[in-house]
């Protein structure tokens, strides 16, 4: 769409104003509010996910008791359920690829198919959780207990979130009011979605498959 | 005209009065003034924070006197002046962006170097162990061949020798705190699972004011310390009384006698109330958290073991006086807000024989 | 002005096109411009292939397709080296990371659009990535992740 | 509704009603309508009323803070004090400094930049006129959460700072107050994100015809840079403050040394907020006084891009200098050396600004105004405390003042100083704009220069008692360290602040509201916003500007001759009597975004989810309460996605279809297309953003 020529942000020429050439009257950056909303709040959570990613990290191998992850983790479950999650990123834009196109039978086929990809991770990861507790692995256990459990615990609850979007997105196509005029809250929830997707991708090779320092014990503890 | 050459004066009269008062502010007889370093470590502090001070006020001078010109000078005489609009100046630009660089790549040459020389530590110094707690700080003097030893604990003062430096390796045992003798050294934090570590140094012998300078918690402000620096013998004599072991109470023939017949019996001599203190001691309590040594290990409290040699206690708020110590042992949280160690309902008798006890170990 | 009538008139169009259940509702959400040039994508999206105007770049379907099945190619050797690390050291780490970039990448540019976007929102999302990465590796550096020793430097 | 307009007004009443009850309006809440009274302001979204609503609820917490100042000041004015308890002083200044910072500075920045931006970009509402309104209630409502916890156990009382693990530990500190310091500060940060993506979104997206970003107000300028910051910093806090909230109340054991938990890791991300936070708070004074100087000068602002430039620098470097709150900490002569510099080059870009700030003067016709006074009182104040600043810097002697009355001085030279008297010379300066009318001139002068003095007496002796040894957050200090004399003087000249307040609140509600009517354009000034009607009409601008430069009003009255020398234009009175008249044709009209209820219960069910997590601490099933409050939230997030932003236009372009585009729910901007920018303003707010809000719940 050539009236959507992105102004540079810092170096556009007034000329370039679409209004001024009665072109479109669309943002001064061309994308809307509320995608521009989307992608700086994006922003914004990378610095979350970081900083609980960071604590995850840091504090690798230096739980003073076990269990570790070592000891803990089934690296198999948990590689099927990071697929799943992948593989509902394609599904989602799928779903936006056929509201694009109009078609919306197709566009709640692919949304209901990634919220029920996105219900299966939820669930691999209730089990998961469930699983560690029985192998006595809670938040209070140890430092590897409490930073796994608030950072896969966020995530859990951003894509918890997402499958909410999703289902109501496909409540409103089903009574008709998601039309294709509003292909955009599709892109925006997609973005969500694909974002939670990165970032599993991330915590999945940090936490999951990068292992743990040896040794949980290095470090001498001088309280008295 | 003259209306503005007030304005300028009762804009820059505070501040001149400011500087004024600041100059006379520093000559105060203040104890932990960071402006009157006593060892090697405060005055290299000192040696780079007082000339950027003064580069700072002569910045300030500058700013100041610029704004107090334009102020006067370019005050609106009339309302339909039309002064010359001026949207920028390249060079000024230029100017003032990298004039204050170099100034300040100037001062951070120093600062630099200071930081590593204040990471440089001696080799067979004194080193004392610093644990904060929670209102207090406990000093671990440790063996001069072996560092990983204790040899003595004390705690709320120390004493180290005149003209020697010092290791102070600092940890604690709850929250942070922050160990901070002024006229010695700058503060360094003293955190739970973390070792850090710091060289104090005195030039002449005297008590030196410290206190804890990390808010942690209600009593912070009564977390204290002193410093004591020795002539060398001084110090020598000192090690040699806190290495001996606590004085031990003459064994009382009639325990029993003050206290289930108070104030009746004849005043007991001062060594049998102590002998009963001893018992108090073991008795009411205070045992299970301070340590004196071959009476008993707590760690809670501070180590009593000397306790009498230390001219201060409960985090150095209180001189070590009899009357201070009834006023304490009464109530201890009514004394320091938050203390750690409770009101145990001491009678008044329990009161005077533990002091009487604690008069004795020195 | 001509652009409004526009997608004035091209609105109800695009709207009459997608209601399937009868619009029973009136969908009275007005649109602001970032929706109007969208309602305006929207009807030249109405072309068979999603392609042209500025999102003209858009994969299809199957190049969506692709990109996944890279994607979970990826995923399964990471899973392998995971199996495999004894054997290749020091070098794991890092092979692994690199691997979980190139799908943070892929995710990024294509499903989220960021390589036919406008580049406001790729600065948005790179400003917090780049922000997010250095401030927390300064943060290991200061408190020794990389290093064997734990704690402070003293 | 709220479709401001001139056509009469009955008409609007009985269309509202008919609409309330169609699909578009929410199935279980009747759309608000009302344009006065209570209601209106508890529904409102317009961008002044709520801007207008953050200054005045920001002033009351200043106050607030201010009694706790008073009070800190009394119990150290002599040795040994008695009038707090040891306990009760820790709350008091730990309520002070999370007051000032969380609820005065940045909520009042933040409601300039909310009333403003607009206006000098030329737009007709934020970008979200909902998510707005959202972010007002959660910070009132944070607000109120924090300041009742005096009634519940005692307030917080682990410092602004909250250092683990004496806040993460239950126990270390008496009573519940780090819980509520936890979940107040959650929800003030939510606040505060959602507030700083919409004026982000508003500033990039919805300038005027012409206003490309270097033609920007610098006050819109140091506020979207401030609001980047915001949107990257509140997230580290946000983790920071959930780990500590594991910690307590679910026995994490991220900051418990006995688990191996590093106390360190919370300092660094505190201050990785904390050190952009400052930023936060200084960028928009700096903006305001750079809108001021040039007006009263009447000059333009000397190197206006470098100003915009070095804004954007210190707003980069301030990320790289954190470490300086954390000299004392141990970490290792690389680190320290490498952030001792950092922190002195960050002077840079602030020096730049200072000499900028006296090119602008230098060479004007200066009125001193009290603007200009609180305007002129920034420079040099804040001059002191950036000097200040530079001296902590120096990290091996930072050794010694860190920590000390040093510090306390140099941050408030910095933020009241600095800070405040830009807010005191904007709210001058702008007052006229919002109400009408013209503050009284006199007794502004009074408060500035009791202001002036009292903070001077108050701050300027802390240098003295920093540098004499005595620490921050002590409730008491003793004799020996002969301090009493300095703190006496800071007790007195935090009375005189006090009474300048209250010179300021007579001027504001007893003499001010009795005075004539001011025109469009009081001052004499530069930016878009004077181009409209003293108060702005709800629409802002009848027809949106088109704008040609930096400044526009300004060089619509204005010019210069061949010497650079100022010449009014010919026009010149027309153009500012025509600010006055600038509103709407009758009959044109404008739709603007509807008042709406979820807001405002979006942010209530948050602020129970936060009672019932400090109630489920002592009682599992209390939790419950949490999941009531969410779910209120939820269920208002989704009344929020379906109801549209603005009431639909039929009614009106029925009437007026003729002058207006055909009716088609796509369009909003209706007058005549020269306002063709104001639609992203009355932007709908589709499910989308109803997740912005929901993610971040």
């Amino acid at each position: 769409m050539a009236t959507t020529t992105t102004p540079e942000v810092l170096d556009e020429s007034p000329g370039e104003n679409p209004a001024e050439h009665g072109m479109s009257p669309v943002t001064n950056t061309g994308v809307s509010n509320e995608k521009l909303a989307m992608w700086s709040f994006l922003g914004s959570e990378c610095l979350l996910f970081g900083a609980l990613i960071s604590t995850y990290f840091l504090y690798r191998g230096r739980s003073l008791t076990g269990p570790t992850p070592k000891n803990i983790y089934d690296i198999p479950y948990t590689s099927i359920s990071s697929f799943v999650l992948l593989m509902s990123s394609l599904t989602m834009v799928l779903a936006l690829a056929a509201i694009q196109r109009g078609d919306h039978r197709r566009l709640r086929l692919w949304l209901t198919a990634t919220a029920l990809l996105g219900t299966v991770f939820i669930g691999g990861q209730v089990y998961e959780f469930t699983s560690f507790i029985h192998e006595g692995l809670t938040m209070r256990t140890n430092l590897f207990g409490s930073s796994f459990f608030v950072l896969t615990g966020f995530h859990g609850v951003h894509v918890t979130l997402g499958i909410m979007m999703l289902l109501s997105l496909v409540l409103m196509s089903a009574r008709g009011r998601l039309p294709q005029s509003k292909v955009q809250v599709v892109e925006i929830i997609g973005l969500y979605w694909h974002f939670v997707d990165v970032v599993w991708i991330v915590i999945f090779t940090v936490v999951y498959l990068i292992p743990s320092p040896v040794a949980h014990s290095t470090r001498p503890l001088q309280i008295r | 005209m003259r209306n503005s050459g007030k304005l300028r004066w009762t804009l820059k009269g505070p501040l001149a009065l400011g500087l004024v008062l600041l100059l006379g502010g520093c000559v105060k007889n203040a104890s932990q003034d960071t402006l009157k370093a006593h060892g090697s470590i405060a005055r290299l502090q000192n040696s780079l924070f007082i000339p950027v001070f003064w580069i700072a006020v002569g910045v300030f001078v500058l700013v100041g006197g610029l704004v107090g010109v334009c102020i006067v000078k370019f005050r609106a005489r009339s309302e339909d002046e039309a002064p010359r609009q001026i949207h920028g100046h390249t060079k000024a630009e230029i100017a003032w962006t990298i004039m204050p660089a170099i100034l300040l790549a100037s001062i951070a040459i120093p600062t630099v170097k200071f930081v590593f020389d204040l990471n440089k530590f001696p080799k067979n110094a004194i080193t004392v162990n610093v644990v904060g707690h929670r209102w207090w700080w406990q000093m671990d003097y440790t063996k001069p061949d072996d560092v990983n030893q204790t040899d003595f604990t004390t705690a709320t003062e120390m004493h180290i020798p005149v003209k020697q430096q010092v290791i102070v390796t600092l940890t604690s045992v709850d929250v942070i705190h922050n160990f901070w003798v002024p006229e010695l050294a700058g503060k360094l934090y003293a955190i739970p699972g973390r070792h850090n570590k710091l060289v104090i140094e005195a030039d002449t012998p005297g008590t030196y004011y410290g206190q804890c300078a990390e808010y942690c918690g209600t009593s912070h402000s009564n977390m204290r310390l002193r410093v004591i620096a020795d002539t060398p013998d001084q110090y020598a004599a000192w090690v040699t009384a806190q290495e001996a072991p606590a004085a031990q109470p003459v064994v009382s023939t009639s325990p029993d006698t003050t206290t289930t017949t108070p104030g009746v019996t004849a005043a007991p001599t001062e060594a049998s109330l102590a002998a009963t203190g001893a018992n108090v001691f073991k008795s009411a309590g205070c045992a299970g958290c301070h340590a004196i040594s071959g009476i008993s290990d707590g760690v809670v409290g501070p180590n009593l073991t000397h306790f009498k040699s230390r001219s201060v206690f409960a985090g150095a708020i209180f001189q070590n006086d009899d009357n201070n110590l009834r006023l304490w042992l009464a109530n201890p949280p009514a004394q320091k807000p938050g203390s750690v160690m409770p009101n145990l309902h001491l009678t008044s008798d329990q009161i005077n024989q533990l002091i009487a006890y604690l008069d004795t170990l020195r | 002005m001509s652009d409004t009538t526009d997608a004035a008139s091209e609105t109800p169009t695009a709207a009459g096109a997608t209601t399937l259940t009868g619009s029973d509702t009136p969908a009275p959400v007005p649109a602001d411009p970032g929706e109007r040039h969208l309602v305006e994508e929207a009807v030249e999206h109405r072309r068979p292939t999603p392609e042209g105007g500025e999102h003209g770049a858009h994969p299809t379907d199957a190049q969506y397709m692709k990109i996944a099945l890279v994607l979970a190619a990826i995923t399964a050797v990471e899973v392998a080296i995971y199996y495999v690390k004894s054997d290749l050291g020091l070098g794991f780490a890092p092979i692994l990371i690199t691997m979980a970039a190139v799908k943070f990448f892929l995710v990024g540019a294509f499903f989220m659009h960021l390589r036919f976007d406008n580049r406001v929102l790729r600065r948005f999302f790179v400003t917090g990535i780049v922000l997010a990465i250095i401030i927390y590796v300064i943060v290991f550096l200061l408190l020794g992740v990389f290093t064997s020793t734990h704690g402070a430097h003293s | 509704m709220a479709i401001v307009l001139e056509p009469p007004p009955s008409t609007t009443a009985p269309d509202a009603d008919k609409h309330a009850g169609t699909p578009a309006g929410t199935p279980f809440l009747r759309r608000p309508h009302s344009s006065e009274g209570f209601w209106s302001w508890v529904t409102t979204v317009d961008h002044k009323r709520l801007g207008i609503m953050y200054t005045a609820t920001g002033f009351a917490f200043f106050l607030l803070g201010g009694i706790e100042a008073l009070l800190i000041r009394l119990q150290l004015a002599r040795p040994n004090g008695h009038i707090l308890s040891a306990n009760q002083y820790n709350q008091v200044f730990t309520m002070h400094g999370t007051t000032m910072v969380f609820l005065v500075i940045m909520p009042v920045s933040v409601g300039f930049a909310n009333y403003l931006v607009p206006l000098q970009i030329g737009a007709r509402d934020v970008a979200f006129p909902r998510l707005n309104a959202f972010s007002y209630w959660l910070f009132l409502f944070g607000g109120i959460f924090l300041y009742s916890s005096f009634l519940f156990g005692g307030a917080p009382n682990g410092g602004w700072f909250g250092y683990a693990p004496n806040t993460s530990i239950p126990g270390y500190l008496p009573g519940r107050g780090s819980d509520f310091w936890v979940f107040g500060l959650l929800l003030l940060g939510i606040a505060s994100t959602a507030g700083a993506v919409n004026i982000v979104v508003t500033t990039l997206n919805m300038r005027a015809p012409g206003m490309t970003l270097l033609k920007m107000p610098i006050f819109s300028w140091m506020s979207l840079i401030a609001q980047f910051l915001t949107v990257f910093a509140m997230p580290v806090i946000t983790v920071a403050l959930f780990l500590v909230m594991f910690d307590r109340n679910f026995g994490a054991n991220f900051f418990n040394p006995a688990a191996g938990g590093d106390p360190v890791l919370w300092q660094n991300l505190f201050w990785l907020f904390g050190h952009p936070e400052v930023y936060i708070l200084i960028l928009p004074a700096m903006g305001m006084v750079s809108e001021v100087l040039p007006v009263f000068a009447r000059k333009p602002l000397f190197g206006y891009p470098v100003m915009v430039f070095s804004g954007i620098a210190i707003g980069f470097m301030g990320w790289g200098v954190w470490i300086h709150h954390m000299f004392a900490v141990g970490l290792g002569p690389v680190a320290v050396s490498a952030f001792s510099v950092s922190t002195m080059f960050i002077a840079v870009p602030t020096g730049v600004k200072i000499f900028n700030w006296i090119g602008t003067l230098w060479g004007g016709s200066l009125r001193l105004t009290t603007p200009m006074l609180f305007a002129i009182g920034f420079i040099v104040m804040f001059t002191i405390g950036g000097l200040s600043g530079v001296t902590h810097s120096l990290s091996p002697s930072d050794r010694q003042q860190t920590d000390t009355y040093y510090v306390v001085a140099h941050f408030h030279y910095v933020l009241f100083g600095g800070s405040m008297f830009g807010i005191f010379g904007a709210i001058y300066y702008w007052f006229p704009k919002a109400f009408g009318r013209m503050l009284n001139e006199k007794l502004g002068k009074i408060h500035f220069w009791l202001t002036f003095i009292g903070f001077n007496l108050t701050f300027g002796p802390m240098h003295i008692l920093g540098l004499q040894g005595m620490p921050r957050r002590i409730y008491t200090y003793d004799k020996s360290l002969h301090l009493g004399f300095w703190n006496m003087v800071s007790t007195v000249g935090a009375f005189i602040i006090m009474v300048s307040l209250l010179v300021c609140i007579y001027n504001i509600f007893v003499v001010t509201p009795r005075s004539p009517r001011v025109s469009a354009d009081p001052w004499d000034a530069r930016t878009l916003e004077w181009s409209i009607p003293s108060p702005p009409p709800e629409y802002n601008f009848a027809e949106i500007p088109t704008v040609h430069s930096l400044d526009d009003y300004w060089h619509r009255k204005y010019t210069e001759d061949d010497e650079g020398r100022l010449v009014r234009l010919p026009n010149y009175e027309a153009v500012r009597a025509s600010s006055d008249t600038n509103v709407a044709a009758p009959g044109q009209h404008i739709h603007m975004p509807s008042p709406s209820y979820f807001p405002i219960v979006c942010s209530f069910g948050l602020v129970v989810a936060a009672y019932g997590m400090i109630m489920g601490h002592t009682n599992g099933a209390n939790y419950l309460v949490s999941v009531v409050g969410i779910l209120i939230t939820i269920g208002g997030l989704y009344a929020w996605g379906l109801e549209p932003s603005a009431e639909p236009p039929e009614e009106h372009d029925g009437e007026h279809g003729g002058e207006n585009a055909p009716p088609q729910p796509a369009h909003l901007g209706a007058s005549g297309g020269t306002m063709a920018l104001d639609a992203p303003s009355t932007a709908a707010l589709p499910p989308g953003e109803t997740h912005e809000g929901g993610t971040e719940s």
